[in-house]
């Protein structure tokens, strides 16, 4: 069969956010993928050398939707490193606490998409809805549902009460049930199995030379985890376990997160049972001296790397963030060669994309002459208001536009 | 006066008009169920409950911008809509609904008519395959390919399996099926088998999950409907919908022994049976996720087909010891 | 691992007599959290003009103007104290109630409200005297 | 395996390569070595203490030179090799023979530093749009994004 190229993305119904992947195919199987990054290039380092360290604190946090506290937590520790400041211990656990809910939204959130890709809408529906109780607590605790800025230098900006204790264990006993649930029976639906077994398959061996991270490691037998490598904030106090798997394809990624859930269940009540008293933050200073310093964090898609280097002024020098999709994306080329083009979507999803990464561009082919080119959005907005002013002034001269044929 | 007779069949009823409105109210019916499965609400606010929504969607996608792509040909591409809609609204003639008697033969009942719905069916899955084909879109024509490769797949397990009842009824004519089931109710019974693979391949013919492999949005983007937009893709949608009506009315004709008792009985028979089929498509719909092609094909020719064999020779062994 | 064909089914059955969990928006809306972050609000008599809401803005979206040099208090009197304006770019604004924390006089808090949408985005700036 | 003897090690091993070896906070390592030692070093730490994971490649501007660190990590801890280039001349060894998944970003480093990276399997630009102009990158220092001004659109007037 004749080899035919493919692009999925920079737009594609799969894709959340845009990236352009190629595909040769040869019939429905995949020869060869290339990837294409940068359609949604903000420029965020550079503009985090340009502000200070609490405006980058908000600027982090924005870096991702679903993994907001992530990006924010992981450079509130680096900073408060920096500045040798002891955030309080409730503070820590009123952070830590965030962190492992907004893993259990993400890992739903996560679920939710492997099905909606693998064509099953009702356990879309099912998980997403369970979702909105986690989203629910968060909204409890700090006020908001999606950026919930609970971090701040030295601790945490909001308390937690009673009542608000009360309501998140009784909206974790309801997640629990769920989520057992799709453990025993959810993922036992033989048409949904035949799409995630055996599915982007990646050996142990090249996914520790690739550099992945998170579920997509773990669920090729490599028990990497920042959470217990590298302990943060009171990861060193809480009871878990690492959840690993050895199917290394997206069905053990799937049981990779189903069980870390519980896991996160596991410490969010220990952590709402334990939480100590004592003020939530301490006073930060505005200034660092200047010094330098890494910091890691487990976020729900793999390991969150930020460097910062300070010099001495309110802005830092250089911040340079990797989010975890960015280590996953040189194993999901090499996942996706010799799968099928059904299994795209799937195999990209496994690693839970979350395209993090100044200017907006457009790909257009040019119909008539197969040519490709790529534009900055601002040229495309010329061209389809000129497009428009010429079709509205032929259709008020001529009644029937040549652009339309319709044969009634 | 005949002419003004025929007309208002063609269009009216049992012909478009009529056919436009029960096809948007059970794709609102399939819509509703399918939501309240997953605990969602549905359709909602144009009508009551909703209920105009479908007709709302059609009149929006009329109305939208109608894009041919440059490369395209434009006159089959713009044709293909309506060749669709008119061989869906010309199979639902056949139905054994209307007004019309088993003994006499007219130019919508007669010997054979079962292999001409069967065969008229088929037709729309071509359409969408050229479709497909004319949009010169490379996810249209992996759309296309994937129609086709279906087609082989669930074609003859549905013949098969609408054939044993008609062997046990002896005939050709699905007026002639129904009135022999309506005499005698108990041999529906052991067609069950037939009617579930009939289900399943009607539910592959519909493109609907889990078969919806052609238009799998997440893998081709819209598949064999990529490049259609404004009126034409609303043609293809009350085509699909028009397709779920006739396929839902062929199988209660055939296995839930047709509709009896007239012109107003029989018609209420046929929306309440037409809407309990659909209430299993919606299930099914419900209940599993989309298989991969090879899945589907491999699926097909393992189980679908030698069930519709099993079911044929239970046919005939019991058309040897009863009658 | 075992499989079981239309696993869902049971589910599926008791869903179709459930109650739909979908919330129908704007009819009805869930209760605002305690600590809800709305729009900011400026309370002009706390102010003392330290600037030190706008260099920790993340979003640039606050300006304070300097009004007049006295500021006339409840009881008539004027004294001699500065009186600011603050001009709030609510299109730009991410709510973050950053404001709130880095003020050392208390003149901001959030307020509720979340359905801040317009048209036009001159009509999101707001004007607090 | 602690932070000391990994240090200790290094030194016995690396010797004279060794430019600067410090370990400022628990679970933190610091080593920076001659760019042409790079490989050498990154093998032996692969090797012997499995430091198989490149977490990422940092780039900074340190006016005359670029300063590059590869952050690699194991179970326990966090190692640094850090690599000093002169700004006229920007050139590294590309390590992806010896870690394959350093490919990305080494192409971030192209891109956002312009330092050529020596024997890279794949030279193209990952980030940068296409009619980028060439000898711009944006992460140097003596680059600065002029901010358009804000028009904010009146109603009507699309």
């Amino acid at each position: 069969m004749a080899e035919f190229r493919v692009p999925i993305g920079p737009q594609h119904p799969a894709l959340k956010e845009p990236i352009s992947i190629r595909m040769t195919l040869e019939g429905e199987v995949i020869k060869d993928a290339d990837l294409k990054l940068g359609y949604n290039h903000r420029g965020l380092e550079k503009l985090a050398e340009e502000r200070n360290y609490i405006q980058n604190l908000y600027l982090t946090e924005r870096i991702c939707g679903i993994c907001s506290h992530s990006h924010a937590t992981c450079y509130c520790q680096g900073v408060e490193k920096l500045m040798e400041l002891e955030p309080t211990r409730r503070g820590l656990y009123i952070r830590t606490l965030v962190a492992e809910l907004e893993r259990i939204h993400s890992h739903l959130l996560w679920l939710g998409i492997a099905g909606h890709e693998a064509g099953f809408d009702t356990f879309f529906m099912y998980t997403w809805r369970d979702r909105e109780v986690v989203m629910d607590i968060l909204e409890i605790i700090s006020g908001n549902r999606v950026h919930y800025s609970i971090n701040t230098f030295g601790g945490a900006r909001r308390d937690i009460d009673d009542l608000q204790k009360q309501k998140i264990l009784d909206g974790l006993k309801i997640l629990k049930d769920r989520t057992k649930y799709y453990l025993n029976i959810g993922v036992t639906e033989p048409t949904f199995i035949a799409r995630l077994a055996g599915v982007g398959k990646i050996s142990k061996e090249r996914a520790v030379a690739l550099c992945a991270v998170g579920p997509t490691i773990r669920a090729s037998g490599v028990s990497r985890d920042v959470r217990k490598d590298d302990p943060y904030a009171v990861y060193d106090e809480l009871p878990f376990e690492v959840c690993t798997a050895d199917t290394c394809d997206v069905l053990g990624r799937a049981v990779v997160r189903i069980k870390e859930l519980m896991e996160s269940y596991k410490m969010c009540e220990y952590l709402v049972k334990n939480l100590p008293s004592g003020e939530i933050k301490v006073k930060a200073p505005r200034r660092v001296k200047e010094a330098e310093v890494i910091s890691r964090y487990e976020a729900p898609r793999g390991e969150n790397i930020h460097y910062i280097k300070s010099n001495g002024t309110d802005k830092p020098e250089r911040l340079k963030v990797r989010a975890p999709t960015l280590a996953n994306y040189a194993a999901t080329i090499e996942m996706l060669k010799n799968g099928f083009v059904a299994d795209i979507p799937l195999i990209f999803a496994a690693i839970d994309p979350c395209i993090c990464c100044a200017e907006r561009l457009i790909e257009l082919v040019d119909a008539r002459t197969g040519e490709e080119k790529i534009i900055l959005s601002s040229d495309l907005r010329k061209w389809s208001i000129e497009y428009y002013n010429k079709k509205t002034n032929c259709s008020s001269l001529r009644a029937k536009s040549s652009e339309i044929i319709w044969p009634l | 006066m005949a002419i003004v007779k025929t007309l208002l069949y063609l269009f009216v009823y049992p012909g478009l008009i009529f056919l436009f409105i029960y096809s948007t109210f059970c794709e609102w019916f399939d819509r509703k169920i399918y939501a309240r499965l997953q605990n969602r609400i549905g359709p909602l606010h144009t009508g009551r409950a909703g209920i105009l929504q479908p007709i709302a969607d059609f009149i929006k996608l009329l109305s939208k911008e109608d894009i041919v792509p440059e490369k395209a040909d434009k006159w089959i591409f713009s044709a293909l809509p309506i060749f669709g809609l008119a061989i869906v609204t010309t199979t639902a003639m056949f139905l054994p609904v209307w007004h019309f008697s088993t003994s006499q033969i007219s130019f919508n009942s007669f010997s054979g008519d079962l292999i001409v719905v069967a065969y008229l069916l088929t037709l729309p899955t071509l359409i969408f395959f050229l479709a497909g084909w004319h949009s010169t879109n490379l996810f249209s024509t992996l759309g296309g390919v994937r129609v086709l490769t279906m087609l082989f797949g669930y074609e003859v397990p549905l013949l098969l399996a609408v054939l044993s009842p008609a062997i046990l009824a002896d005939s050709w004519r699905l007026a002639e099926i129904a009135k022999f089931y309506q005499t005698h109710l108990v041999l529906l019974l052991p067609n069950i088998i037939g009617f579930f693979v009939a289900l399943v391949s009607l539910q592959a013919k519909l493109e609907r999950v889990p078969f919806d492999i052609p238009h799998a949005e997440t893998e081709i983007v819209g598949g064999t409907f990529t490049e259609y937009s404004g009126k034409k893709l609303a043609f293809f949608r009350l085509m699909a919908d028009i397709e779920m009506v006739v396929g839902a009315g062929f199988i209660a004709s055939v296995f839930m022994a047709g509709f009896p008792g007239g012109v107003i009985f029989g018609f209420v028979n046929f929306i309440i049976k037409t809407l309990v089929i659909i209430f299993l498509l919606a299930i099914m719909r419900a209940l599993f996720s989309r298989m991969r092609i090879d899945q589907m094909v491999n699926f097909s020719w393992r189980y679908l087909a030698p069930l519709a064999v099993l079911q044929l020779l239970i046919a005939i062994i019991l058309k040897g010891i009863l009658l | 691992m075992k499989t079981k064909l239309g696993a869902f089914f049971p589910e599926l059955l008791r869903h179709l007599f459930k109650k739909p969990a979908t919330i129908k928006y704007p009819f009805e809306k869930l209760p605002i959290p305690k600590d809800f972050r709305g729009t900011p609000v400026f309370h002009s008599d706390k102010c003392i003009g330290c600037m030190i809401c706008i260099r920790d803005c993340p979003a640039e979206a606050i300006e304070i103007i300097k009004v007049s040099d006295t500021t006339i208090s409840s009881d008539g009197l004027e004294k001699p104290k500065k009186k600011f304006k603050m001009l709030l770019h609510n299109d730009r604004c991410i709510h973050c109630a950053q404001c709130v924390d880095s003020c050392p006089t208390q003149t901001y808090t959030m307020n509720t409200d979340y359905e801040i949408v317009a048209f036009d985005r001159h009509k999101l700036k707001i004007e607090y005297l | 395996m602690n932070d000391e003897k990994i240090i200790n090690s290094i030194r016995d091993k690396l010797q004279t390569k060794i430019l600067d070896l410090t370990n400022p906070a628990p679970r933190r390592i610091y080593l920076k070595v001659n760019p042409k030692d790079l490989l050498d070093t990154i093998r032996y730490l692969r090797d012997t203490f499995n430091f198989t994971h490149l977490a990422t490649i940092s780039g900074l501007d340190k006016g005359d030179n670029f300063e590059i660190l590869y952050h690699f990590a194991n179970e326990f801890t966090v190692l640094t090799v850090r690599i000093l280039t002169p700004r006229l001349d920007p050139k590294i060894p590309s390590i992806c023979e010896v870690i394959p998944g350093a490919i990305l970003y080494e192409r971030e480093l192209l891109d956002m530093f312009g330092i050529i990276v020596e024997n890279i399997p794949d030279p193209r630009s990952l980030l940068l749009p296409d009619g980028w102009p060439q000898g711009i990158y944006p992460l140097r220092k003596d680059w600065k994004y002029e901010r358009p001004p804000e028009i904010i659109p009146d109603k009507g007037n699309k």
